[in-house]
């Protein structure tokens, strides 16, 4: 056990702390769920790209550098604390990413991965259905096979960025007779295919945060099929493993969120406003920030040893979820009278962390996953 | 000791959940959302025909005579229905302020001000008044209360996340009351409270009702344990937050010594219980009530506003930590 | 709404303040759950008997003053204002007695109410077996008619009080062939009957709070049979209302453990030890307290006007028992490096309370009953 | 940045754990708690044996010359055991900060203490010192190190709720040491950090255990979604805690410049994941679990006591606060 970053943890440490102050936009980008504010975000992932820091830990050939996990936990420490924009392109990088390399032909790795990276192609997931939120066995979308092609007839929903991607990843039902986990595929759907339609759906805040998607025999090549077909649960499995665990949500943008509560707190305090019984929550957060840097850190160190990245990917989810609530809740509530402003990025925070415990897995659900899969506790 | 409501309370109460049920459904909410003033066409015509704008006022002014203990339950209505009218502002607050200060400025505005004429505004001094922009005199209440009619005053507003609420800041030429700023403020912390409570129990009975219907993994969201404890656990804090809510409207009425103490009981309580309650309607809802379309979401942004509202539950908790004397 | 107490409600409060600020023991007696503390209590209630104190709410007959409802809640705070000891009687005058007034018979009444309520006979609820804890339908003690008499053979645990106590109410099996609420019947059984055995159990402080009861042929008359031979769920059921209902754990005694809870903070801050993050918990189990005793006044009203005290006792039930295990936690948080002490009556206090969750119904099965009896959910 | 323990540093843990396993069963603990002096007969002589009570002096004394990184694992071991014996207070703090201070002192003390010839105690000055009377040197930690050997010392005794734990005041004669005070306590702290660790998964495992085999209403406890979730929070604090502590180890060991900030991370975590998975062993226990005759409680108490020790979670969070510059 040594807790000391190498030196060369510390150079590139330095350096991408570097290139970040020096590029990051001085004024923030419009919400990436407007139309122009979408466009500003995937111009940053050029810049980025161009830089090589879009996607540090993937292979050079993709556009990455080819970090170690621990390098890209650092990267997003300097990332987040910087104040660099939110991640556009993160459903594809973090969500679609990992399956591609792992069940992807070399032929749609060599399609898709480098446009995923640079933000020319802006991915969205499109799983969840009116009636199959958290329970995604219950998928009905259908995609009937037509020669080399899939015809889909169905919908989805809550496809978060969906109103303005370029490529949706979504899970159908290949085989109609079919049921539950069984006959499922994995398909990549082009946003401009005929018979498709994305309509926003809005969020909380009123932006079209989401789009729901409706198939009505829209075609889709079988290259784009990936993974096996009727494989699509194993597949969708892998990538959800990946959501949940160490790709959707590094420490280093909770760390930043809590130094800038703790600024918060102390810009209030100057001014004489709020009350040292609310210092409490602040630290609490922070505190919670930090635990789950070490706790990430040393799944670092499991997973380096060969352990896989499990049922504890639920320990992290329901950590940052809740921690990003609270998180922002005490801001607002520093915030005193203040605290129902909707002109705020306290607010703008909140609203987004709200959607943390619900969406990927309900908070409920990663607990049941705790409990019986590694506590062991029986199912019924 | 009794806790019972009379006959014609009830009945009142009962009177004005039906207009609301009919009058102020969520599209009406919404109509006060999108357009210029924040409120609604005609529900305060309808409330004061009814009684209710000037019922606080004494019957020589051409109100009801009526206390906080009959207005409490409308309150809470009020609160059930999101309405989006300054009841708290115009009826809790600024009517009996102005009876209790009486004089000139009594005269000038109070008889308009219950006939619904006038529509009288309130919020802090240095913080924000609530719809000023569509009230006549607004009094800003802090060391002293200073009534500033709005014609003339600048105003300066500001957007809240819940987007009937216009936030104002409000300067102009104020007459200083001959009123306790305490007790207006208790008023207003009071009439919060008991609007935290219905807008709570509007948010339990919404989710109640939709997990019941919606299934997941074959079955009812609302079979599942964790559902019914979340639910169980926001039902708890309405449950204890209403009588207290209810009691602090009694001390206000009765000028009890212990009011302010009991008030920031009651509203530390209501905003708790608002907080879990929209806290857990969300979750229990999951991302249909992440939706602007759907409606979950006028109740929550209401009871976050209202919660941080005339002082919210750690500040209400250091007030009563200073009538205890610790 | 009139929340002033009338003047008659003043004046009993005037003269139970008097009386109790006269007799209360100054010292504070041994714990009830030893030999001779046991006794102590009893001689205080013969006193609160012979004063008319022990039983406010029950007919001058049975040895109360008829006192309202209102009047009892008001009793209760002064009672515990005062320091006065705990009641060694309660589970009989809690939890048997309105039974005993809503199923005896005339003959019941004469024989059990006014010992009972003088502390001369003590009881002890012998409800919980081995195998059967919160699922009381899981009862296995058998009770076989023999002529005028039921022999008794099982076991029964989790007896409070059980092993000092002169008679025990049993909810036992009479039809050897029922299932589950079916066939039980509620049986009063003398302490000192031939076959059966209390043997103490030691509670998490050692001392012996429980027993277990062995029934080895143990042979109770019929006229200890409380209600119809059969109808034992439904008669006990009435006590398990009480028991989690207005009878139980009245306000009082909750406000005036949180008003030595703020005396313990106003002196510990005097003499500069804690801090005043901790000040928040204080008010917070203050302010539970206070709500607890307007939601019991306020239910008074209800009940008062013809409602009856159902599942909303569950409410009660939880917010009194969680209640007081936070503020007992919160005074061994603040004595600090103190709080590990065994000779406080904080401690005390705290072991006590961490039973206050689990016994007569678990808090997991009351936020059940919250959700299905008073919201509406769905079992299953 | 490397959080992997070496293979040694893994066989050192579970050679300790198979010691403590057969040869300090819960019976071995009950003894503790009614004996004269709430230790063991035989498992210090073992644990000397081992070399684990002078691990962490300089090999030049005998010791190991091991540091907190080596000795967290065993820190868990003892917490997961209820080990009755003074590793925290000897090996943890004692004994480095004998060698810290050298000179007189650390020659009269330092090889017998490594040798588990002599006891090292510690406590904090103006509280306690735990097994003070089985101890032959007491460290009084505050703004100074004051070490008091306790022959001539007078000693007052407090029983603890863990009967285990013998509490004294000690007063006496004192030699001020040469050594950090602050670090020291770091030690200590440190160590009841990852002490409440290795109790807290205890009641986890225990608890998990126990409610898989337990019916009511006809399925496990364990199959209630109540439950479940009760120990999947159980389970999160101690997931979160347990990097924490080891982390906080490594600060010791490594003098990182934000050493007393990341104990104090790490004491609050350990100290609020043993209260919980405290509460929710004694809860989803039920009953049983309320009984001295089961073993559980001997953890509990264990848990409650750390818990407070060495400054309690709120202690160490105003620590923290005072870190941040807030």
């Amino acid at each position: 056990m040594d807790l000391s970053f190498t030196p060369a943890e510390e150079e590139f440490r330095d350096e991408a702390r570097t290139w970040l102050a020096e590029n990051v936009p001085a004024e923030p980008l419009a919400s990436m769920d407007t139309p122009d504010g979408f466009e500003e975000h995937r111009a940053w992932e050029h810049i980025l790209f161009d830089a090589g820091w879009a996607v540090v830990s993937w292979p050079e050939r993709y556009g990455g550098r080819e970090a170690s996990l621990v390098e890209w936990l650092i990267f997003e420490e300097e990332y987040w604390a910087s104040g660099a924009p939110g991640r556009v392109s993160s459903n594809g990088v973090s969500l679609l990413a990992p399956t591609i390399f792992d069940f992807g032909t070399p032929e749609q790795q060599d399609r898709f991965l480098r446009p995923m990276a640079r933000g020319d192609e802006i991915w969205a997931q499109g799983w969840s259905e009116p009636d199959a939120g958290s329970d995604l066995a219950g998928i009905k979308t259908k995609a009937q096979r037509d020669g080399e092609h899939f015809v889909i007839e169905g919908q989805k929903t809550w496809c978060s960025r969906g109103a303005f991607a370029d490529w949706f990843f979504c899970l159908v039902r290949t085989d109609p007779d079919s049921e539950r986990h069984a006959g499922l595929s994995y398909l990549l759907v082009p946003a401009d295919t005929e018979g498709l339609e994305a309509r926003a759906i809005g969020r909380l805040d009123g932006e079209p945060g989401f789009a729901e998607l409706f198939f009505d025999g829209a075609r889709v090549h079988e290259r784009y099929l990936l993974g096996g077909e009727g494989e699509g649960w194993a597949v969708a499995m892998a990538t959800t493993g990946s959501e949940r665990g160490l790709n959707l949500r590094a420490p280093g943008r909770f760390m930043a969120a809590a130094e800038r509560l703790v600024g918060l707190y102390e810009e209030l305090a100057d001014s004489g406003s709020p009350d040292l019984d609310r210092r409490d929550q602040v630290v609490s957060a922070w505190m919670e920030a930090q635990a789950y840097r070490w706790q990430t850190y040393a799944t670092e160190a499991r997973l380096r040893g060969g352990a896989p990245i499990g049922s504890e990917a639920s320990f992290m989810k329901v950590l940052w979820s809740e921690l990003d609530v609270e998180l922002h809740a005490t801001a607002l509530r520093l915030l005193g009278r203040d605290g129902e402003r909707a002109d705020s990025s306290w607010m703008d925070g909140y609203v987004f962390a709200l959607s943390g415990p619900i969406y990927a897995g309900t908070n409920e659900i990663q607990r049941n996953i705790i409990s019986e899969r590694v506590l062991g506790l029986p199912r019924r | 000791m009794d806790f019972s409501f009379s006959d014609d309370q009830i009945m009142f109460q009962e009177a004005v959940r039906d207009l609301l049920a009919n009058e102020c459904p969520p599209e009406v909410v919404r109509s006060a959302w999108e357009n210029d003033t924040g409120r609604t066409d005609s529900l305060w015509g309808a409330l004061a025909e009814m009684g209710v704008v000037g019922m606080t006022a004494p019957e020589s002014a051409g109100g009801l005579g009526m206390d906080e203990t009959d207005l409490v339950l409308l309150l809470e209505e009020a609160g059930r229905a999101a309405l989006p009218e300054p009841l708290l502002e115009h009826t809790a607050v600024g009517i009996p302020t102005l009876a209790e200060a009486g004089g000139a400025i009594a005269e000038a505005w109070l008889e308009q001000a219950v006939a619904g004429e006038a529509t009288l505004g309130a919020g802090t001094d240095g913080g924000y008044a609530v719809g000023a922009a569509t009230s006549d005199l607004v009094l800003l209440i802090g060391d002293e209360i200073r009534a500033v009619p709005v014609a003339g005053a600048s105003l300066v507003e500001h957007q809240s996340v819940d987007w009937s609420r216009r936030l104002f800041e409000v300067d102009g030429e104020a007459a200083v009351l001959d009123a306790d700023p305490a007790l207006a403020f208790d008023r207003a912390a009071g009439a919060a409270a008991a609007q935290c409570v219905g807008v709570a129990q509007h948010l339990l009975d919404a989710t109640v009702e939709y997990v019941a219907q919606r299934y997941q993994f074959g079955k009812p969201v609302g079979s599942y344990q964790a559902v019914k404890h979340h639910l169980a656990n926001a039902a708890l804090k309405i449950e204890f937050a209403r009588p207290a809510a209810r009691h602090a409207a009694w001390c206000i009425a009765a000028s009890d010594p212990y009011r302010s103490r009991d008030v920031s009981l009651a509203k530390a309580l209501a905003s708790d219980a608002v907080d879990l309650a929209a806290r857990t309607a969300l979750q229990c809802h999951g991302a249909i009530g992440y939706t602007f379309e759907y409606d979950l979401h006028l109740w929550m942004k209401r009871g976050w506003a209202l919660s941080a509202a005339w002082g919210d539950a750690a500040w209400h908790r250091n007030r009563i930590a200073a009538a205890l004397g610790i």
